[in-house]
Formats: C-alpha cells, structure tokens, sequence
C-alpha cells in the first residue's frame, strides 16, 4: 500500500480540538475546585460550568492495548476526551456528573486504580532502565512497581502531611526530577570502569571523553591511543561512558541505588530544593528490592508522623534538622554523606548549633 | 514466537499497582519484539545488568532529531530486540488526546513497532518504544501525514512542554497551552535539526505551583506570576475555618514572609511584603487570589547533575508579558541562544555557561538591567570585576 | 647598659597575675552581669561579690602616654587593673563601687568616651590603612574615625536593635572580620596592576605568583622571564602584588572603598553568615569620606527604623529579602553586586517569590 | 625635628570620637620615627596612596615570627620611618593586665620604638606599632628578660585569643583563658619558627555568642557547649516580662529551633530540639542558664577571602571535653597539622585543603567518624567516592 504523503516541521498538532467542549467554552475562567476523594476533582468555571477529573494511575509502560481500552472507556463516559498528567497518570474528564460513577465502578470493575490527587503520593516520575537505557545501573520501572505496591494505600486513600513527589532515576544523569523530588532513587555505579583501549581509539573522541569526566579523572594514553582514568579521583559517575562506550561503566556487583530527600520543585512556602542524600548504596537486589522499600518507607512514615500540616519533605527535615532526621529513621551517616564535590563549603555546619 | 520463561518479572505482577510487566505480555503477546523485551528485561534481572547499546546516529530524512538508536548487546538471545529504537512524538500542549487520535497513533504504532509506549517521556514527548531501522521512515511518513510532528532529541531544542494551565486551572497567569504550541511551532528548525552544543528545554508553568517541574528541568523556565494585590473573600475565610482549617498553623505561620495576620475574624495580607509564594492562596483556594496584572518570570539552566552537579534555573527576567504571539519571548529565547551558541563548548548547557562567564555578559547580551530580584543574596567576596562604563555611567553619580 | 638575660620561647605570662582579686576569688562562678548604663556592666558572682565595668573608646593606635595616663586612672580605682577588649576598647575593671562614679567623671574630665556595651555600636574592627601596611587601597584609622564621628550617639547613648558590628580592612586580605560583620568596609583596587618585568624576574617566585590568582588570570611570560596578567580575568585583587612587589596593585585614581553588610560571627538565633555586597565602590574622598559615611548612616537608620528588637543586621535582611533592602536603602543596584566568583550558582535566586 | 603640616590629618582631630592622629602627634612629640609617621600619613591622605614596602625577613635571633619588615617607600621625605617594622607581643590571655606591667612594657617601648602601639591587633597581639631593624634585638632581650615574648607572623602558628570567659562571664563552657595559655605555651616552636605551609590561627570562645569571632577567622575555631537541659527561674521569667520584655515576640518567636513555649504563666523549653544557640539564655539572662555536661566544638577553616572566597569554620568535633592539660585538644592539633603539613600546597590553608581533598581524609587522619552534626546538609549530587572497606564495614550491614 503507499504511504501518505510525508510532512515536514509540522510541530504537534494544536491542542484546542483535544479539549472537551466545556473546556473550550471556560478555557482561562476557571473559578476553583474541590478535591472529592483521592481520584476525583471537579472544576468550576466562573460560568458554572463544571468538569470532573477522574485520575487513574498507570504504569507509564503502557501497551497500545490498554489504551485502546482506556479509549472505549473515554468514549463511554467522556466523549472521548482523554488526558495524561506532568506525572504520567490518566486523566479521565468527565462533563456530565452522572457519568461519574459509572465511570469509577466501571474503571475498578477492570482493575484500574484511581487515586493520587492531593496530598498524597501521586505516580512516580521515572526513567527508561533495564527496559530501554544503556548506561542503566538498575531497573526503574521494576522499583516503582515494587515501591508503589507497598505505598498503595497512599495512592488511593491515606493522606499525607502535603504532596509527596518519588521519582526514579536509572542512573545519575536522571532523566527526571530526582535531584529535586521528595524522596528519589538514584542509581550508581561504585567501581571504576575498565577501558577498553583498543575500541577508544576506534570509537570515541578523545578530546570529549577527557571534557566529560566531572572530576578530571581522565588523562591521554598517547601510546595506546588510548586514556587512563585515575582511580583515586573517578566517582564512577559513568559520565565518560555516555561519550565512549568502551569505558564500560556497568557492573552486576557493583552497581546499586541511593537514595535522596528533600527536594521540590514549587515555591509555596520555600523555594525548590535540591534533594540530597539519605542513603548512599543498597545492592541491586531485583524484582522487588525490599531493602530499599523498607528504608524509604522508613523515610516516608517518619514524616507521615512527624511532619506538620502543608510542611513537604524537605521543610519538615529544614525544620528538625538532618541530624534529627537520621536519628528519627534510623539511617545510619556515612563518608559518602558529606560533600566532596565542588560545593562542600555550603553543606558544612558553621556552628555548634545542632542537636544532639 | 518463543516463549521466555520469567519468574523474576512474573514477581512483579503481584501486588496492586499496575504492573508494566503485565504491559509488556500484553504487547507481547502479538509482537516479536516485545517478546524478546521481555526476554531481554527478565535477564537483566537475573543478572543485574543491562542489555542495550547506543548505537550511532539513526532517524528520519532531513531530521537530526526524534529517534533514539538502541541495539541489544545479545542479538542472538534477543533478536527481536536487536534494533529497538525509541520515537519521540510531540505530544499536544498539556498531554490532552481525542480517543480517535490516540487510537490512530496507536494503530500506527502497531504496525511498524512493539505496541509498548511511554505515555509520557519525562521531558513530555509521547515516546514509542521499539522499532527498527526501516519501519522509520515508512512510519514517519504516516505520522506526519495525520498531523504528527517528531520531538527532539540529541543537541537541540527539546520539546517544549507545559502545565496544562488555562485549560483547567485557576491559577494560570498566562496561556501556558498556547506558549507551548506557538513557541514549539516557531522552532521547529531548532527542534529536528541539532545545530546547538547541547540540548536546550523550555517548560511552561502557568504559577509557582510548577506542575510541570520547570525551574528543576528546563534550561529555560517559564514561570507564570501577578503583580496585583491577592483578593480576600472574608466569608470563604471562615468557610475554609468551619471545615476544620487552623488558619494561624497553616496559613499564617507558614507564609514565608509573615505578611499575613488573622484575628479570628479579618484576615489581613501585607501584599507589598507577599512574595507570591502561592501556599496561602492553594491551601485557601476558596478565598484567595491573584489578582492584578499578569505575566512570567524566565529563569535559566536548571538540569541533571551532570558536570557540575544539578542546578535549578536563576532568575534572569524577573517579569515579562506573555501574551500571544509570544514576540518578545521568542526574541529573547533567540538572543539566549545566540549567546550561548557564541560563548559554549560542545556538551555545554546555558546554566553551566553562565556559571562560567558569570551572569553579566548574558545579561548585556539580552539587554537586562541587573536588579536584586535575580539574586537571592549580593555576592560576597570583594572580588568583582570592572568595566570603563562602570565608572563613567555609575561611579560618577552624585552619591558615589 | 647591660641588656638584661635574654630568654626564649617561654610564652605570654599567666594571665592569672594580671586578674583583680575578686575576678581571683570568682572566677568560673559568676552568675550573671547587668548592663546599667551603656558604658557600665555589673557581674555578679555565685558568692554575691561584684565587679564593675567602665568601656571606654579608643582608637586603637595609642600612645604610650595615653597608656600611661590610663594606667594612672587604674592605679587610682581599680587597684591597677586594666583590660582591652576584644573590640579593642579599654575596660576599667572596678571591685568598689564606690569608685565607679569618681572614675567615670575623672574618665570624662579627661575627654574619654564611655560606652559600647549592649544593643549598640561599638568599637571598629579595623586594619592598618595608609599608617602601616604596603597594600592598603585606603586608610583605615580614618575611615573609622570619620565614621564613629558620625555614629558616636550609637556608642554612647543609642539603642539600636542588637548590637551593630562595624569593622573596617584596607584591602580585599580583611584582616579583621569585615567577611562577617554586620557593616563593613572593605578597600579595593579597580585596575588591572601594570608588571615592571624587570623587578620580576629579579624578586618574585614565578610559580608563585601564578598560584597565587584567584582567578587563574596569570601566566609566565618565558620571554620577559615574567609574567603576564590577562586583563579579562584580573579582578584587582592584589594577591599577586602580595607575594610579588613588582606588580603595582595601588592606584590613586582606582583605589576606593565598598560597602558589604549583613554579616556576623555568633550563632545566636542564626547562624554565622557571611557579609554581601551593599556597594561595590566610593573613591577614596580622605580626610573624611563623606559619601560612605552617608552611605553607612542609610543603611545603619534603615536597620534602626525597620528591624524587630534582638534582630541583627543581617537576619532583618534575610527577614525582609535583599531586594527590599536595596529599596529601603536606595543604594543602586549594580552588575558587580551579582556573584561570578566560583560560588554564584548559591547566590542567584532560583524562584519567582520575590518582592517587586 | 621637622615639624610637617598636616591640614588633611588635622580634620581628624575635630569632632567627638577619640582620634588615631592625636596619638600619632603625641607619640611625635618624643619620636622622630612617629613625627615623620606623621608626615607620610598625612602625604598618603594627600596622594590617596599608601608607601609601605614589604621588606626582607627581619626578626631576632633564632625566631622566624614576630616582626614584621616595614620600610617607607618615602625615604628621603620621611628618614624616620625608612625603617617602621612592628613588634608583635604575645598578649596575655583575655588582655588582661596591671599597670605595672603594662608601664613596663611602655616604657621600653619609648626606648625602642616610636611610641606607637596598637592595643591590639585583630589576631589579638599587642602590637608595637614602628621601630628599626637594630633596635630588635635589644628590645627582645628587655621584653623576654620580664616575661614577654613575641607573638606569631608568617607560615606558623598565630597567637592564639580568647574570650574573657570564666574571668568575667557566666556562660563559659570552658575555661577559654587557661585553654588560650596552655596551649600557647604547648607550641612555643610553632608560633615562633614558621614551619607550616602558611598561617594557622586558633581561638578560644566560651559559648556561641562567640565573643573573638572563632567562627570566622581561625584555622581551629574552639566553641564552647554543652550537653544538658536550660535551666529556667519562672520568677525570673516574670521578672523580665515586668521589665517590658515581650517573650512572645523577643524569645519564643525567634528561637530558631521553635522549641519553647509561653502561655504567660509558664515558660518551657523541649531540650531535645533546642540548639543552643544562646538567644534566650542571653536574652533573657536573668532566668535561663544551661547545665550538665560542657566541653567544646571543634570547627575547622575559616579565614579571609584570598585565594578560595571567604570561609567560616566546618564542625569536624561535635562536643570535646576541654579540661587542663587540654591533652585531647592537643592531640588533636598536632594530627591536624600533620594532615596539613603532607598534603597542603605552599600557602593553602587548612580550610582551603580541606576543600580540595574532602572531609573524609582529614576526619580518617584525625580518627573522627562521620557524624551528621558535621553537616547543615548531605550532599546533593550522587557524586560519591566508596572506598573497598565501606562495602565491608557499611554496605553489608543487614540494612544495606
Ligand atoms: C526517555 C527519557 C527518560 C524517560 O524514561 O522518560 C530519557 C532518556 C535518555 N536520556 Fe534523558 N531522558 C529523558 C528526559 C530527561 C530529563 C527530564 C526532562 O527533560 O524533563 C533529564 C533531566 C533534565 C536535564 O535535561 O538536565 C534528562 C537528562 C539526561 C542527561 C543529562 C544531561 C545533563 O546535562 O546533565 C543525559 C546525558 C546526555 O545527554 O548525554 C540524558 C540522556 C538520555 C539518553 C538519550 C541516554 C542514552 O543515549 O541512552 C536516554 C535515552 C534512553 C532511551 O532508552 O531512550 N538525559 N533526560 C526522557 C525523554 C523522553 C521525552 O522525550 O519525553
Ligand atoms: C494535573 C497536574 C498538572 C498537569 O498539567 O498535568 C497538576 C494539577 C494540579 N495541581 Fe499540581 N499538578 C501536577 C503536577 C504537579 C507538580 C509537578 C510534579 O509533581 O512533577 C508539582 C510540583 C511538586 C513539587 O513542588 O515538587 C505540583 C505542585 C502543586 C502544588 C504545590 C504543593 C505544595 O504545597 O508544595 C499545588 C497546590 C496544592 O496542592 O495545594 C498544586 C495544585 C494543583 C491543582 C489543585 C491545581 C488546580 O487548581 O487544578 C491541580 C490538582 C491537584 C492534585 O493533583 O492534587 N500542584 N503539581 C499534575 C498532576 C500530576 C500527577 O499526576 O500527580
Ligand atoms: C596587624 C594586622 C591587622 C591589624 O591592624 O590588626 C594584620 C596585618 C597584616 N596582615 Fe593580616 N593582619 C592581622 C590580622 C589578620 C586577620 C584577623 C585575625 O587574625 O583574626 C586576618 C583574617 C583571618 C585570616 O587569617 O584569614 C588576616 C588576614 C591576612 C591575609 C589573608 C590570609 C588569607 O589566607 O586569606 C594576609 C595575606 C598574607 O598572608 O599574605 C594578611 C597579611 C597581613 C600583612 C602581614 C601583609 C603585609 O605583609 O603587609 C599585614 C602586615 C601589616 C603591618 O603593617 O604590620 N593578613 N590578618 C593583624 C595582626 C595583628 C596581630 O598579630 O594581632
Ligand atoms: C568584652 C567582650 C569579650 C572580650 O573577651 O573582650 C564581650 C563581652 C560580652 N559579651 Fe560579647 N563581648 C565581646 C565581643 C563580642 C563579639 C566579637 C566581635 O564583636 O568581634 C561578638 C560577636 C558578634 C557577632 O556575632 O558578629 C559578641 C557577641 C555577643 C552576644 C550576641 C549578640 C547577638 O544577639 O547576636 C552577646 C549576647 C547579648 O548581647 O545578648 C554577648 C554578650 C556579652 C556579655 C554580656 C557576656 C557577659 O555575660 O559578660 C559581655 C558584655 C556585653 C557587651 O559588651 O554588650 N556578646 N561579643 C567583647 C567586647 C567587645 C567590645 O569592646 O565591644
Ligand atoms: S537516567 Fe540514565 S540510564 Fe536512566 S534513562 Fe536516563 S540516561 Fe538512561
Ligand atoms: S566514571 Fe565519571 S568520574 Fe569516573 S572517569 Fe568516567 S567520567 Fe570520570
Ligand atoms: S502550575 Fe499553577 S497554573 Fe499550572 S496547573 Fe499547576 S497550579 Fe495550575
Ligand atoms: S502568597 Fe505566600 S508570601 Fe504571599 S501572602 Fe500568601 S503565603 Fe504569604
Ligand atoms: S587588610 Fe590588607 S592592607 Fe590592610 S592591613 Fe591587612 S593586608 Fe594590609
Ligand atoms: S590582582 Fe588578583 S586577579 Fe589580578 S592578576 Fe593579581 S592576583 Fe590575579
Ligand atoms: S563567648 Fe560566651 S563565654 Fe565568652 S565572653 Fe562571650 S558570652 Fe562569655
Ligand atoms: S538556646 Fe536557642 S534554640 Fe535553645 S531554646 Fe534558647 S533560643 Fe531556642
């Protein structure tokens, strides 16, 4: 059969014919809304008008099958609008009330589960892993699977003290926002990558793979065409790798996840932040990694406990304090705590001013 | 088709949340290539290491941009997998489909790759994930025809996205739906032909909140925001407070800039002291907003820690219009560049480069003042550098 | 006439010799002090004794026969008892309260200044100046002393907040604690040094002198058996000149002086913090440096009329935000007061709260 | 004598503060050398430009600190100060002195040197302000015969300062004044024959009011602490509030730990949060006083802005007990040195070195675990170094 007729620098369609007509007509003059349970807002336009958001969790991995089916679901209830969130959750838009229930008994009859709306765990932002990356020093979409199992709750039901944003990344370019999520997973390397010399000289750009390297670890091997890395000042980010794929950076046993804390990204109350280290290794240790999901749920019900209302992970820790924060969960500081890289001088403490 | 055995992902369809195991049977179930996905993931499990390769540069004519080469490491054991390209579609502002164009684009997909997706990449693009070489022009060619455009990827512009701001939101300062389409449209070149020394992304938040994570990952970082008062329905107020709302724990303590008082019965806002921060107008959202006149703030080089460790994005323009057609956004995206272009090393993103030259010769390149709302604090070592100018346009003024 | 024995390395004498009996008696048990004027403290001891303290001012640079004459009025109320603080000023320290009001009106007949103690301004840490060190972009004494003229009510009857730390350097060295006062001068260059490669070659330690730049601006120059300083990257900071009198940092018509604020050294209710740039340059205007002193004067009445009791200068700006300050105080905003020293990235602001 | 007229210097006399220029003119009564101090200063006021030269290494005999070279620039304008070096005397801890000695020292000083001091300088010397090369020597012998030394310059140990602490104050944690002398007196060599890559300075502070700024200009910042609860007096309590204190907004409101509480009855204190940062204690010093265990913290590295930007010192020592002979401290001191001393570079201080090669290495030499009380803040980027035995001792503890 021949193929349409090709297109070029079209960009993405315009979004206007994607929106429900009620969006349409109160585009801009939106009033409020109410958060009805954990899966379900309405919207009220200056117009009183009204649409409700049925939000569905996926796990962003979605076989054209399942979607084909969240179609039929959209047509049936939504007038086939249908939307995905900054978080890769499903929303599914309602315009006329009575179609919301049905819609509910209908996704749950399937299996679906509905939630992550207000402050509670939402999906998780996450990245390629085993499944797709190269450089992956772990499987993401395996630890959100795992993690998420054992959050469910707080998904669907449970509150929390304000949103709490986990995300995944499958190593330290983090291809998503774990430098600035509430608490976050982050895959590392821990042994220095051999070099392959001969398939440098062949493959890789000299000049590049010495820019890479974060700690200028990396110096010319004129004889053999080649470089060295100095073992003493290489991080095994891994960084030299993604330029030059003889450095082979991955490693069954020495490759693990970390995990941060923290971080945001909104203004409300205090600016972004940065997220920062609470645990610097766990073993890969797949399918389901149970020592890392006990230690963030660790993490996660030491704030649920502790933290005041609207405070998000990281004020709650600004307010007690990192050392309190190690003691409440118990997460045991390391070398690998304090900072080492460029900017050590501004995590020091420059007082006795600290708890016990 | 053979069948994997995998004991180790069949783990992970226990349990309650969706399962992309599950995801990946299913499209295994018709496509050679999902199948050996599956193969190929249950023995990265088994043995803790990935399977892919990047390979070199594979895409559409006339493109740089939108695929990502990917081969298996064991061909022979995974041949379905052997090349296993990702796609990148530009998905539409604020990630909103009609069920009969995501039933087309998946139909497509269907037939030239492995029926898995990402419903969404973390920089917005609707990834499709797994393909091989020759389906890619055939399949870009059906796409396109249909109203389809490829995403970014490599060093070029990266496909904008946006919270999805008016279209649902109150709090929307500006049309965030229509930034993104319109600046999206009017770089295309920069979006499919890597002609930059790295990649470059722009997020469109429509207020503080940051839906859409952009002062942590985009380069640029639109983030919408009010220079009026914030309005107060005083009978909402107390709403808010017969709903159980502690006023002084969560609204008053916690703004940041104690700009607020409540007696119990008027609540009163300092508004020149209100730094916008959003808390008590999100926590409140009955009975506060915005008011006044609307527009954004443009912030730089947020990114991911590689070189010099994360950044998140600095203020550089502390308020501009943003209305469409986006002009003088359009115009200042296009002297950052310019800029950066000028003064980068390949590998170079604009935060690391401004961190390099120092804010200043951006900001002349731009044409910004310098003013206190970029910086969170002055300098503090006396080291600072001079220029003539300096001397005869500020240091001559009468109170120096 | 025969020098008396010689001796070494035996240290400063115990300091035990020099207390007053009652500090003796007391000491390590005292339970607590009063302020009762700004110029006299009472400590009490766990034993109920007391000891009186009268502050006086000094300008740092004494004369022996002022020494002297101080030494007299000791001799006369304080049984020969005399302390410097650690300001600098001279503490008359007084077992007999009767003797408190004699001294202090000998001390005013005399023309001294008491005061300094409490929420106030005392004396200015400050450096050589023009009166002894090779370096200095300005004068130091008289800065100090043109200012305290003006601020001479805050030492001894004002009250102010929280104590006010004013300190002065001469050049970008700081010795003393202008990178953590609450006001502070500090006195720069502003031109690239000319290089006699001459002199270089003959007095300076090449390598040195390399490693000595901040800013990496220096390199050797073979030919010249010199160096050669690239004029973009020179921040006239000097240090080069410091280890290497061949380069010619000082400059009449460059030198002048800047403004930075907001710091401190205590960790009472906050941290330590460093001190910012208020404004980057004054020329040099000797005697009396009238434009800084108004300068000064602005920021110092702006903290005075705006800030909360107990609040340094410091935390009043972290209160309010730097950006109300520079509007408060009407100092102008300049390209030098952003960071481009290593340690910007902490400085810019990464969020749109902030006050129009 | 030359009389040099000095309108420039004479304004300095006017007006109410004590003038530096009085006493340069009284000092020139007697000395040529302070007369033509005078005249240069008064020339440098006039030129806006100072004369000083550093000079060659001139000391006395078998010292390599302690004075420092000065020469004018000005010979033949100002003969008395062709030679103008300063003396720096060791002070006794805490300034303390009787007249008798401090006439001593006065008077030899009128027989050496120009009549000129500076009671004191800021590392906390009493500083002899102008004398020649000649007269060093028998200076010494005067000084030295009656129990003076020379204080520190150069690469060597700085003279240590302190606080008054226990001699005058009630919250010494420590006896700050004998821990200033004892280890003065422990590292004579140190402080008089430059044997370190460059200066290294210690201080003595008996709480965090911090009363000889430690924290931000000493290589070894000595902060005294302590471990038990704040004692609190209601009735003094009371006492403040009836002299006009507010307590709500003076000390509940700014306590920075959050952790006191006032009803207007009681006031109370949860330990466990407090800091001890000193407000309330201070503030309210009536009432509140700390009790149990003292000692001190150790912090590391602070120092003036050239080469790195200015720093304050890091805790490396949370809590140390500081007891004469100050054995443990010493210990210490010596280990840090030796650290320095193998891997610092020509003029990099400790705090300078400590930010090239990272806390562990010191925290290893000098035998300190990690703590999190090091830290305001664990790192942010996943850029961590593992050494083999953290997989040994940490990573294959049952959590891990
Ligand atoms: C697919 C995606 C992750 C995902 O699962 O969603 C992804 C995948 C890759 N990223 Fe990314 N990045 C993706 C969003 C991000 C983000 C988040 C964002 O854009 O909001 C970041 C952090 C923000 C930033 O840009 O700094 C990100 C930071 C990186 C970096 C580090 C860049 C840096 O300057 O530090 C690299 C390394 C590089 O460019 O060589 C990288 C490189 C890569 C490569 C191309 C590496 C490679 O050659 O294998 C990955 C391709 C994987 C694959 O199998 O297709 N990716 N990458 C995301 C793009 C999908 C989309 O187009 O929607
Ligand atoms: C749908 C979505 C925008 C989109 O274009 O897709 C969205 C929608 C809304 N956000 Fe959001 N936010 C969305 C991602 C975000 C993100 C981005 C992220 O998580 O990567 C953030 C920044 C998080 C951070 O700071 O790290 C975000 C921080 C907020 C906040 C601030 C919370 C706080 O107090 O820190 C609010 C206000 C609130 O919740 O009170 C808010 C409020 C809202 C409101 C109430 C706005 C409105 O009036 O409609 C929406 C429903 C809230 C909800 O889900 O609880 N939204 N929101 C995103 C849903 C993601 C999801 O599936 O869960
Ligand atoms: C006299 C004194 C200033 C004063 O008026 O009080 C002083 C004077 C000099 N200092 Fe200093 N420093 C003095 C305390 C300080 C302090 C404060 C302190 O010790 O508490 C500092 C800041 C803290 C620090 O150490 O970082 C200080 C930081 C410097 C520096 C910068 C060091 C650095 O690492 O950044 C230099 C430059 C150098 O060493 O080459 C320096 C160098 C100098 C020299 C030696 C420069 C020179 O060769 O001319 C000055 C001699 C001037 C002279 O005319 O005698 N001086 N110097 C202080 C010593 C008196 C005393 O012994 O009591
Ligand atoms: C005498 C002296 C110690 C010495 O060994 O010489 C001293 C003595 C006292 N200090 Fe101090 N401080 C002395 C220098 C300092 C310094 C160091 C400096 O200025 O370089 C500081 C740190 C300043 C900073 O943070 O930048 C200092 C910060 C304090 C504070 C904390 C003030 C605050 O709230 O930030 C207190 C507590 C208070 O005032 O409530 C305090 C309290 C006191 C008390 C009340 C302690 C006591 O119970 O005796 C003493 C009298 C207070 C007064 O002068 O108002 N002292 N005090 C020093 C007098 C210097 C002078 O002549 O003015
Ligand atoms: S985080 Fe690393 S391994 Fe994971 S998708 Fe991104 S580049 Fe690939
Ligand atoms: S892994 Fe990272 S730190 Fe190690 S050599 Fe490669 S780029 Fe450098
Ligand atoms: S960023 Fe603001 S405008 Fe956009 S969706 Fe979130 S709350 Fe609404
Ligand atoms: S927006 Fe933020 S700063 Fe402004 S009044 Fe509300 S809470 Fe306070
Ligand atoms: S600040 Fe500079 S000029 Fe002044 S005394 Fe110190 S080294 Fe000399
Ligand atoms: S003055 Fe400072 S910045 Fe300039 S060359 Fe000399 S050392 Fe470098
Ligand atoms: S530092 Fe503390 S102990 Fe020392 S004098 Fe000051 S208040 Fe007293
Ligand atoms: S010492 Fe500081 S932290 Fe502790 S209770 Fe008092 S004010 Fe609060």
């Amino acid at each position: 059969m021949a193929l349409p007729k090709r297109q070029t620098d079209i960009g993405p369609p315009h979004f206007k014919q994607f929106l429900p007509p009620v969006i349409q007509k109160n585009y801009g003059k939106w009033k409020g809304h109410d958060i009805l349970t954990p899966g379900l807002m309405v919207h009220v336009a200056q117009s009183g008008d009204k649409i409700w958001t049925v939000r569905v969790a996926s796990p962003r991995i979605l076989a054209t099958e399942t979607i084909y089916e969240m179609c039929d679901l959209a047509d049936k209830y939504c007038g086939g609008y249908i939307r995905f969130t900054s978080r890769n959750n499903v929303e599914f838009l309602v315009s006329d009330e009575k179609n919301v229930a049905p819609l509910q008994n209908d996704l749950k009859a399937k299996g679906y589960t509905m939630g992550g709306i207000g402050p509670r765990i939402s999906n998780v932002v996450h990245t390629q892993g085993w499944v797709h990356c190269h450089g992956a020093a772990t499987d993401a979409s395996g630890l959100v699977k795992a993690m998420m199992d054992e959050f469910y709750d707080y998904f669907t039901t449970k509150e929390l003290p304000n949103k709490v944003r986990l995300a995944v990344a499958c190593c330290v370019n983090m291809c998503g926002a774990v430098h600035c999520s509430d608490i976050a997973l982050v895959a590392v390397h821990t042994k220095v990558p051999p070099v392959d010399d001969e398939r440098v000289g062949k493959i890789c750009e000299i000049p590049t793979v010495i820019a890479s390297c974060p700690t200028s670890a990396i110096r010319p091997n004129p004889a053999k065409k080649s470089i060295t890395i100095n073992e003493e000042k290489c991080m095994y980010c891994g960084n030299c790798f993604t330029v030059c794929p003889a450095i082979d950076i991955k490693s069954p046993e020495g490759d693990g996840v970390a995990i941060v804390v923290g971080g945001k990204v909104g203004s409300l109350r205090s600016n972004p932040k940065f997220s920062r280290l609470a645990a610097p290794f766990f073993y890969n240790d797949p399918p389901r990694w149970p020592k890392i999901v006990k230690a963030v749920k660790t993490i996660l019900e030491t704030y649920a406990k502790d933290a005041r209302k609207h405070e998000r992970v990281g004020e709650w820790i600004d307010r007690i304090g990192w050392e309190s924060f190690f003691k409440k969960t118990g997460l045991e500081f390391t070398f690998q705590h304090i900072d080492d890289f460029t900017f050590m001088r501004d995590t020091m403490r420059t007082a006795s001013t600290f708890k016990w | 088709m053979k069948k994997h055995v995998t004991p180790l992902l069949d783990e992970l369809e226990k349990g309650p949340w969706p399962s992309f195991v599950t995801e990946i049977k299913k499209a295994a179930k018709t496509s050679e290539m999902a199948n050996d996905e599956l193969g190929q993931v249950e023995y990265s499990f088994k043995t803790k290491k990935g399977y892919w390769k990047h390979g070199g540069i594979v895409g559409v004519l006339g493109y740089g941009a939108g695929v990502i080469g990917r081969y298996s490491d064991l061909p022979d054991m995974f041949p379905g997998v052997t090349f296993f390209h990702t796609v990148r579609l530009n998905q539409p502002s604020g990630w909103y489909y009609t069920t009969k164009a995501l039933r087309e684009i998946m139909t497509i997909w269907d037939k030239y790759g492995s029926g898995l997706t990402n419903m969404h990449g973390s920089t917005g693009d609707l990834v499709l994930l797994g393909t091989n070489t020759e389906s890619l022009e055939p399949m870009f060619a059906e796409y396109s025809s249909r109203g389809w455009d490829l995403g970014g990827s490599g060093s070029a512009l990266r496909t904008p996205s946006c919270c999805l701001g008016p279209s649902r939101c109150e709090w929307s300062n500006y049309d965030t739906m229509e930034a993104c389409y319109n600046v999206t449209q009017e770089f295309q070149d920069e979006l499919h032909r890597p002609a930059f020394n790295y990649k470059f992304k722009i997020k469109f938040a429509g207020c503080a909140c940051d839906c859409v994570a952009a002062s942590a990952r985009a380069d640029c970082s639109v983030i919408g925001t009010w220079k009026g008062p914030i309005l107060i329905d005083q009978a909402a107020v107390k709403e808010h407070e017969k709903q159980g709302m502690n006023i002084t724990a969560e609204i008053i303590n916690m703004c940041p800039t104690q700009c607020m008082s409540y007696d119990g019965k008027e609540l009163k806002i300092d508004n020149a002291e209100c730094n916008r921060c959003m808390h008590c107008i999100a926590k409140m959202h009955k009975a506060l907003k915005p008011s006044g006149e609307r527009g954004a703030t443009i912030l730089l080089g947020s990114k991911a820690p590689i070189v010099v460790g994360s950044l998140l994005s600095w203020v550089v323009v502390p308020f501009i219009k943003m209305e469409a057609p986006f002009t003088e956004f359009k115009d200042l995206i296009r002297k950052i560049w310019e800029w950066w272009d000028e003064n980068s090393k390949p590998r170079e993103r604009i935060g690391e480069l401004i961190e390099v030259k120092g804010m200043r010769p951006l900001l002349e390149a731009i044409g910004q003042p310098p003013v206190p709302q970029q910086v969170k604090e002055p300098r503090k070592d006396p080291f600072f550098f001079f220029k003539p100018e300096d001397f005869e346009k500020v240091f001559t003024k009468d109170k120096y």
